[in-house]
């Protein structure tokens, strides 16, 4: 029944985005501020990469809020994963599973590799395709390869928080060090250097160095903290435990009330 | 004028060091969270006092609609100083177990103060969704197997709502080709047409998640019940707020025609009638305010449909009043979740909160001269002034309500205030702490009822300041504008 | 024609999934299908965003070679605002989905089931233990009684439902 | 001055005359009775030796105070009532009371009767009152109906002035010519006012014993001896001066009340006993009824 | 500062100081003063009573734009001097022993005299609205006032104040919803902006209006169908309370219906109104609401086996003659609704103070477990036999003239059906009172009563004083009538010619003090010939006719239960419990309707609304 009805309004819906969406002209959509963007961006931001300019410069904020939704999404998971002590610091299990040489080796092969790359990814984010998220990700997938060739490996949790807190913190102090310029917050800071050089658009690429760790740190975190649920392998026996978390946690609020 | 940028950066900033400083330090991450709200609340006060007419800011320094840019009128400032200020009420103070709800909490902070001046659609997009993540976070703090069901489908009916917003979002993208309110304002004429107003119907309902609107409320029970009452309070008294407030700026803003206000206003009755008649059938505290919390959202979106200075002061009164009610009766269910009738002899065991209950009820009944009264009689008369059909019924429907409303909250008062056995004292004290800060939503109640004369005079001004559509658009694009812009704006109309 | 093969493509592809998403979530009772399905959906709403940036032949918003020397680009480019945009809630999407997950993990370990109509019925009936009131879906069930089966594996617990 | 004298005077003689007027009223109606019953009857003065025999006994028992009220109340009341009612040549306060006032004056009397008997704790006296209360009920919505009647009908509730317009207009005019339904409801609430058989269940001396009369003796019994007599004067001259256009001489007056009184008494010789909730179906049934029909005519 | 302003302080500082003082010993006395204060304040206003100018209050405040202000005129003073009577009577009968009783029964007399300042107080604020914003603060106050009164006893109180409660929410709302149409027709709150433009109001207005008014202060009279709350939760509370409650209370819907309907609006629209499909004008069909509210109520009181509750019944049937008498709207009818508002107070104050004397000594107000008391309380029979005679409209007491005035009107005006009702009403009131009579003080004294005493003095004096009222006020109605008649000029309706005996007019006199003086002088005759009789001598109760056995104390014969046997045998079948059935059914319409609403909160997918949603709203614009 639930189903049918379901069906019935999503195709009621699906035909009424269509309609929408049929009075648009592909293409022909008036982007007023895009064009302006267009027009004005290289010079006023010196960044040959528009997106980017967009991304750090015009909606400079957007990126902020969105680096802290990822911050709020790992601190929130820690949060829902973490059983009542605190007990996400790092530790290595003895007698962890092998998932064979190979495996392992190449994955400790990669690392670097694909350290440089997601470095190289950031750096030039204000010139070429790719930027801080691009990268973060990349860096992430760096140190998560390692964790999926051997499990139950540890994870440094707290120099990972070190780097995401100052990272995080780092982009904002660069916004509030344009305020007590006496200019706007985030307002771009430094010359624009000579457009399409490694060291142009100002402060652009601090930002996006900024951003790149953090999304790198954020994303192993919470690839971590998803991969070792509150934080120690072994499922049933983590089960069980949490399960008596939850326990004392019940009766602790039953007594309460 | 920049500096209130301040009140979105610093909480920010401190929840990114929090982790830091609390490996440093345990106490320092009990205290400096507290510190970062005065300050906010200190801004926000600050630029409340001096300011004369709207503001806008623009971030970075790029002009609006290019960039984004912050709208302080007198009710964005006011959201900006309440939400320090609630935040400091509900702030867990006796939290001994680390750092993350504290820094959570901050996050929520910035969020909604960004939500608050934002006057950017997409900006206030992403403000929204910060305030989504950091309230999952909060509403599963309480890490019970329902709390975490509760917020799982929490998320899922919130990222779906969210779905939708972002669609409306696009829609509004694709029809004018630009982000910023006040720009959208001025090509209001553009989306005054299916495709506008189906993206702003996307919107309200995407966004109506968190404003608990009728139908897409169906986690606000079953969060509130399972989350501590702080967060409960905090849910239904502030972040519904704001995300009405975001439904109202894009309504004054771009949508003034009446097709959109119908739509506000039937959504409001439907959740006049279910959250009331539900709240009727409740039988723990909890689930009972959860449920009328619901209704009071629908009263005040009812409020906002009424067209014109009297709609936008209804709702704002109906607003400020529910933020200062619900938290306090909110608090009083920690110890008092039992059924309600095991509630006999509270009265006895903790005087002070059954006083604050009668308190509270009397006011959200709306018994003079209680500053619900006052409220309640704003809309009555806005309602009869729209004189339309709907709006009677809308009026029938709400005075309906309020006497379901008098029925559920005086059977509990009276179980209440009546007599109780001796044993369960013990079991109904309430905690010091928590009576403390429902003291003082009580307190500031009175204070409200004794100064209602100058109150009034700043509600009329403030309603009529943001209920200026033309006002709004002239103060954000008065910063100056870009040639480009200028002339496709010119080429536009 | 063309034009009108791509319309529909884009357009209607976006929406398609925005709808599909949303069946998905509202059909499926398995949570972490629903998630999924979530994920489709968010990804209609962006291909949405970024089409209305879509211009006709026209390049990626990125000065190269001699754009560089010469301002303005003489070439069109596609409008760098929504892929800016794209790119946030992209971002956005991924946080909410790792929370998502996690609370599936939880639910999972608590409840020891995926199926979301068991869950909902725990959770009331563990809502309703804790503030001491007799599950309102089943007005005629014992009272105090938990209605519900045993879950199957020992070492599980409901979750202090049942004492 | 010396009229408020007058009036003092007529006050004090009126109800003498009623007094006078009543024991021969108890006698007619002694004396019919024993005449359908195929009897002789009492001679001329034997209601006032009985009544003088009461109050002579030597056994005399009084429950309490409110037992010796009652009975003052049920004759001092009558007493006060008969100032309500001119009869030729006396006003008295007629004109200051009114019919609304009589109609609730000889309330008053009942109550006290009802207090006195209730104070006696005797189960059968308050199965009386209760029974004649009942009936008070039943037979003065048929009563009220035809005061109204009346008093719309005259646009006074003055009996002086009700009495004088009839006179005025000689017997086109009386009452009984001009509205004879009302006066036929009339005669049936007075005769279900007098509480004699059909209507007497509040007696039913068989099953309970009397009734409210169970406790009284001596001169209790006396005092609603007398009580008696000024009903039935009470009753007769209520009518009489509502429908027959009151008394211009005494003996048109006096003939009209015997005549109007003796009309009840037969009847209620040939009729058994009414149980007290067909008393009040009968009485609310047709009496109302007609009542109703009459007020209709006089209105239209 | 005004003598209003001095009124409303006193009134004020009466409520902080019985407040603040709420657990001492001496707090009944010192209130009991002070109501006293604001008595002579009150008379100080005296000139009110004579047709003096309206006084206005200095106080006057603005809210959102909205004036609220205060003023006193002749009905304002005639309502508050009854008010304030009532509450002198009621708490100095608290202040006494009774109050060491009642806190030895866990109950705190502090709190209640606390309760009838506050309700006082209240009801100033609403006798001195002078606007319909003020007066709809005043009304809600009072109404709020009320339910702390009825509820303070706990136990089973709470139930009827809950139902209380409820009524007068819708009843407030109805009146909200009224007010605000007047809002909207005329533009603001105040009585004058009304009073002028009410003549313009298209009539579909002014029934809207009218029923809203109506049925809103209604349910505070106890009109029907709004009367189930009245009688329950008025005999629930404290003796005195109900002594209070049950004079004044629900009057004030009357005093706010006074003043809307017939002083602002004016009751010529509601005549002119003719219901269609009848032959009845708005005004008549209230009339006959009125009636019933007589008939119904009355003989529901016949039924009851509490005293309390018999009382408060009769209660609800007396308002329904107040309501007649105005609705008649001729001089006499007005002056005798308005006059009974003063006589009906007095005697029921001074019936629920007889019946709380009674069940302060003997723990009970139920009729079949009293009886034989008149031997130990005499005086307290004496002022139960004055209030009966009242409350049943007999003379010489003061409801017959009121209940007179009433009759003479409809004679008047000619409306046969009205004039039965109202007198089927008061036959009614005579049986019910007489059982109440009967049943308490009258028959066998039951042995556990045995060794009861007449209650204190601090009791007894209020009581007397009330019965004094009550009798003097009927021997010399004019002395009310003054202050009624300058009532009605207030009013702005036509004014009763009256004497200090009563009613001066060429188609029928009313002249008390004769009625009186000769009906004592008829009741000297019948001493004179009873105690001219032989010396009877007083035997003990028991030595009566009972069939030939010996009677002793411990069995009961005393004849209580089901007093009207045989008139229950006819019309007990026509107790349908109607409007009990009609209340039930719609609370469980509501709950029907609740539970399925949450059911819906509690289906498991809450995105399927959100879909639903989305799709009707899409379609709603783009459809």
């Amino acid at each position: 029944m639930r189903n049918i009805s379901a069906l019935v309004f999503a195709s009621g819906l699906a035909f009424l985005l269509l309609v929408i969406t049929w009075q648009f002209i592909l293409g022909g959509a008036p982007m007023l501020i895009g064009e302006a963007i267009l027009q004005q961006a290289a010079e006023e931001l010196g960044a040959a990469n528009l997106v980017t300019s967009v991304v750090l410069g015009y909606r400079g904020i957007d990126t902020l809020g969105e680096i802290a939704i990822l911050f709020t999404a790992s601190t929130a998971t820690s949060l829902v994963l973490s059983s009542i002590a605190e007990k996400t610091s790092a530790k290595s299990k003895p007698g962890l599973r092998d998932d064979g040489t190979i495996l392992a080796s190449s994955a400790s092969l990669f690392f670097p590799l694909l350290m440089t790359i997601g470095l190289y990814i950031i750096l030039h984010g204000h010139l070429t395709p790719g930027g801080g998220f691009q990268g973060g990700v990349i860096l992430a997938a760096a140190f998560f390869l390692p964790l999926l060739a051997v499990p139950g490996r540890g994870v440094n949790h707290s120099g990972l928080a070190l780097v995401e807190g100052f990272a995080g913190a780092s982009f904002i102090v660069i916004g509030i060090i344009a305020l007590f310029q006496g200019k706007a917050f985030l307002q771009p800071l430094f010359g624009h250097g000579e457009m399409g050089s490694l060291l142009s658009a100002g402060s652009l690429p601090l930002l996006y160095i900024a951003v790149g760790l953090k999304v790198g740190a954020e994303l192993s975190g919470l690839l971590a903290n998803l991969a070792e649920p509150s934080g120690n392998g072994d499922e049933t026996l983590s089960a069980t435990e949490s399960a008596s978390t939850e326990q004392t946690s019940m009766q602790a609020e039953k007594t309460k009330s | 004028m920049n500096n209130i940028a301040f009140n979105v950066a610093l909480p920010l900033l401190t929840a990114f060091l929090l982790p830091i400083i609390s490996s440093g330090s345990k106490s320092a991450t009990r205290f400096v969270g507290p510190f970062v709200l005065l300050a906010m609340l200190w801004f926000a006060l600050a630029y409340f006092n001096v300011l004369q007419h709207p503001v806008a800011i623009a971030l970075g320094g790029f002009l609006p609609p290019l960039g984004i840019s912050f709208h302080l009128d007198n009710l964005s400032l006011l959201m900006a100083a309440l939400i320090p200020l609630m935040m400091l009420l509900l702030w867990p103070y006796n939290n001994r177990e680390g750092f993350r709800e504290e820094s959570l909490l901050l996050l929520l902070a910035g969020a909604a103060s960004g939500l608050a001046l934002s006057g950017d659609l997409f900006n206030i997009y992403v403000f929204y969704e910060l305030l989504s993540v950091a309230s999952f976070g909060l509403a599963a703090a309480n890490r019970t197997a329902a709390a975490f069901a509760a917020t799982f489908r929490y998320v899922i009916i919130s990222g779906l709502g969210t779905v939708l917003a972002l669609t409306g979002i696009a829609l509004i993208y694709t029809q004018t080709g630009t982000l910023n309110l006040a720009h959208i304002g001025l090509l209001a004429s553009q989306l005054n047409n299916p495709v506008g107003l189906s993206a702003f119907a996307l919107i309200v309902i995407g966004i109506g998640v968190k404003a608990e609107i009728f139908p897409v409320n169906g986690w606000v029970p079953e969060v509130y019940s399972t989350a501590s009452p702080r967060i409960s309070a905090l849910l239904a008294g502030l972040i519904s707020k704001l995300a009405v407030l975001v439904i109202i700026r894009l309504l004054v803003v771009a949508y003034q025609g009446s097709q959109a206000l119908t739509l506000l206003l039937v959504l409001g009755m439907l959740g006049i009638i279910w959250g009331e008649l539900s709240a009727w059938h409740s039988k723990d505290l909890k689930r009972m305010f959860s449920f009328s919390s619901i209704g009071q959202l629908g009263m005040v979106l009812v409020a906002f449909s009424i067209p014109g200075d009297a709609g936008m002061a209804a709702g704002i009164a109906m607003m400020l009043h529910h933020l200062v009610v619900k938290p306090g009766m909110f608090l009083l269910t920690e110890n008092w979740n039992g059924p309600i009738k095991k509630l006999k002899g509270a009265a006895t065991s903790s005087p002070l909160a059954a006083f604050l209950f009668m308190l509270f009820a009397l006011s959200m009944i709306g018994v003079p001269p209680l500053p619900g009264f006052w409220a309640k009689l704003l809309l009555v008369t806005g309602l009869v002034e729209a004189n339309a059909p709907l709006y009677i019924i809308a009026l029938v429907v709400l005075l309906t309500a309020t006497v379901i409303e008098a029925h559920y909250l005086m059977s509990t008062a009276l179980k209440i205030f009546s007599r109780g056995k001796k044993k369960h004292f013990k079991k109904l004290l309430q905690t010091p702490f928590n009576l403390t800060i429902a003291t003082i939503f009580g307190a500031v109640l009175l204070a409200a009822l004794f100064t209602l004369t100058p109150l009034g005079n700043k509600l009329n001004q403030i309603a009529t300041e943001s209920s200026d559509r033309s006002l709004y658009i002239k103060t954000t694009l008065s910063l100056k504008l870009p040639p480009q812009v200028k002339q496709q704006v010119s080429k536009v109309q | 024609m063309t034009t009108n093969l791509i319309h529909w493509l884009l357009y209607g592809g976006a929406m398609g999934l925005i709808v599909i998403g949303i069946v998905g979530v509202v059909t499926l009772t398995n949570i972490f299908r629903i998630i999924l399905a979530l994920v489709i959906a968010e990804a209609g709403a962006n291909l949405l965003l970024v089409i209305a940036g879509y211009r006709f032949d026209a390049i990626a918003p990125i000065l190269t070679g001699q754009a560089l020397s010469a301002m303005p680009t003489t070439q069109i480019m596609v409008d760098p605002v929504p892929q800016a945009m794209v790119l946030t809630s992209i971002v956005i999407g991924v946080g909410v989905q790792a929370l998502a997950l996690a609370l599936v993990l939880k639910v999972y370990k608590n409840y020891q089931t995926l199926d979301l109509r068991e869950i909902h019925h725990r959770m009331l009936a563990d809502i309703d233990h804790s503030s001491g009131v007799i599950s309102l879906l089943s007005e005629e069930q014992p009272k105090g009684e938990r209605p519900l089966p045993e879950p199957e594996t020992k070492n599980v617990l409901n979750s202090g439902g049942e004492k | 001055m010396n009229e408020i004298l007058l009036t003092i005077i007529e006050v004090i003689m009126m109800p003498i005359v009623a007094f006078i007027v009543g024991l021969f009223m108890v006698l007619m109606m002694r004396k019919l009775a024993a005449r359908l019953q195929r009897r002789i009857g009492p001679p001329l003065f034997q209601p006032l030796y009985d009544i003088i025999k009461l109050y002579g006994k030597q056994t005399q028992i009084s429950h309490g105070l409110i037992h010796d009220i009652g009975i003052i109340m049920a004759v001092g009341g009558y007493v006060a009532a008969e100032a309500l009612l001119p009869v030729p040549g006396m006003d008295g306060i007629a004109a200051k009371g009114g019919l609304v006032t009589l109609a609730y004056l000889t309330m008053v009397p009942s109550l006290g009767l009802a207090l006195g008997v209730g104070q006696c704790a005797n189960p059968n006296g308050s199965i009386g009152i209760s029974r004649a209360l009942t009936s008070m009920l039943a037979y003065d919505i048929p009563f009220i109906i035809v005061v109204f009647g009346v008093a719309y009908h005259f646009s006074s509730t003055n009996l002086v002035s009700i009495i004088a317009t009839q006179q005025a207009g000689g017997i086109s005019t009386w009452g009984i010519s001009e509205m004879p339904v009302l006066a036929l409801a009339g005669l049936f609430a007075l005769h279900a006012s007098l509480g004699k058989q059909p209507f007497e269940i509040y007696i039913a001396p068989a099953e309970i014993a009397t009734g409210p009369m169970v406790e009284m003796g001596g001169k209790f019994l006396g005092g609603l001896f007398v009580m008696q007599s000024f009903q039935l004067y009470t009753a007769s001259v209520l009518y009489v001066s509502l429908f027959l256009g009151g008394g211009e001489n005494w003996i048109t007056f006096l003939l009209k009340c015997f005549a109007v009184l003796a009309i009840p008494i037969i009847i209620a010789y040939l009729f058994p006993r009414y149980r007290t909730d067909d008393l009040v179906r009968l009485v609310w049934k047709w009496p109302v009824m007609l009542a109703l029909i009459g007020v209709a005519f006089v209105m239209n | 500062m005004t003598t209003l302003d001095t009124l409303l302080l006193f009134s004020l500082l009466t409520v902080l100081v019985s407040g603040l003082g709420v657990r001492l010993k001496m707090i009944g006395w010192v209130s009991a003063i002070m109501f006293a204060a604001q008595f002579v304040a009150l008379l100080f206003m005296g000139g009110l009573g004579y047709g003096g100018s309206a006084i206005e209050s200095s106080v006057s405040l603005t809210i959102l734009n909205q004036p609220l202000s205060w003023r006193f005129d002749s009905l304002s003073w005639f309502f508050a001097l009854i008010t304030i009577g009532s509450a002198l009577a009621s708490s100095i009968f608290a202040a006494g022993i009774w109050a060491k009783k009642f806190h030895k029964h866990d109950g705190k007399p502090g709190l209640l005299q606390f309760a009838i300042a506050l309700n006082v107080f209240t009801m100033l604020l609403l006798l001195a609205s002078g606007d319909l914003l003020s007066l709809f603060v005043g009304w809600e106050l009072v109404s709020w006032a009320s339910l702390l009164l009825m509820v303070m006893a706990g136990g089973s109180s709470s139930q009827w104040g809950l139902r209380y409660i409820v009524y007068a929410t819708a009843g407030a709302m109805a009146v909200l919803a009224g007010i605000g149409l007047i809002y909207h027709l005329t533009g603001s709150f105040s009585y004058a902006d009304l009073a002028n433009t009410a003549a313009t109001f298209s009539s579909t207005n002014i029934v809207i209006l009218s029923l809203l008014f109506i049925a809103g202060f209604g349910v505070k009279m106890g009109l029907l169908p709004f009367h189930l709350w009245q009688a329950g939760a008025y005999a629930e509370a404290p003796g005195p309370g109900s002594a209070f409650l049950g004079a004044i209370s629900s009057r004030m819907g009357l005093y706010a219906m006074l003043v809307v309907v017939i002083q602002l609006i004016g009751l010529a629209r509601l005549i002119a109104i003719e219901i269609p499909f009848s032959f009845l004008s708005l005004r008549d069909m209230l009339m006959w609401v009125a009636a019933f509210t007589i008939i119904f109520p009355t003989f529901t009181a016949l039924r009851q086996n509490d005293a309390r509750h018999l009382l408060a019944w009769h209660g609800i049937g007396q308002g329904g003659y107040m309501m007649m008498g105005i609705l008649v709207l001729n001089p006499l009818g007005s002056a005798g609704g308005l006059l009974h508002v003063f006589n009906y107070a007095s005697n029921q104050a001074a019936l629920f103070l007889a019946i709380s004397a009674v069940v302060y000594r003997t723990h009970t107000a139920d009729l079949n477990r009293l009886g034989g008391l008149v031997t130990r309380m005499p005086l307290t029979f004496v002022v139960l036999l004055v209030g009966i005679i009242g409350l049943a409209g007999i003379p010489p007491m003061n409801g017959f003239v009121s209940k007179w005035l009433i009759y003479r009107s409809l004679i008047v005006e000619g409306m046969p059906l009205l004039f039965v009702a109202t007198v089927i009403g008061t036959l009614g009131t005579i049986l019910s009172v007489y059982k109440l009579i009967h049943n308490t003080f009258l028959g066998q004294l039951r042995l556990e009563h045995e060794h009861i005493r007449e209650v204190p003095w601090s009791m007894l004096a209020p009581m007397l004083v009330l019965a004094s009222v009550v009798f003097m006020t009927g021997f010399m109605p004019g002395l009310v009538l003054d202050w009624v008649v300058s009532a009605q000029a207030a009013l702005g309706i036509p004014q009763l010619a009256h004497t200090l005996g009563g009613v001066e007019s060429a188609t029928g006199n009313l002249d008390m003090i004769w009625i009186t003086l000769v009906l004592f002088g008829g009741f000297g005759v019948g001493a004179l010939l009873f105690y001219s009789g032989n010396k009877a001598k007083r035997v003990h109760q028991l030595d009566n006719y009972a069939g030939g056995h010996f009677l002793t104390a411990d069995d009961r014969y005393h004849y209580s239960n089901n007093f009207y046997a045989g008139l229950m045998h006819h019309i007990g079948s026509w107790y349908r419990g109607t409007f009990k059935w009609l209340e039930s059914s719609i609370i469980s319409i509501v709950s029907l309707l609740s539970g399925s609403t949450q059911r819906l909160f509690h289906s498991f997918h809450p995105a399927l609304f959100l879909l639903i949603a989305a799709t009707l709203s899409l379609y709603f614009f783009v459809g």
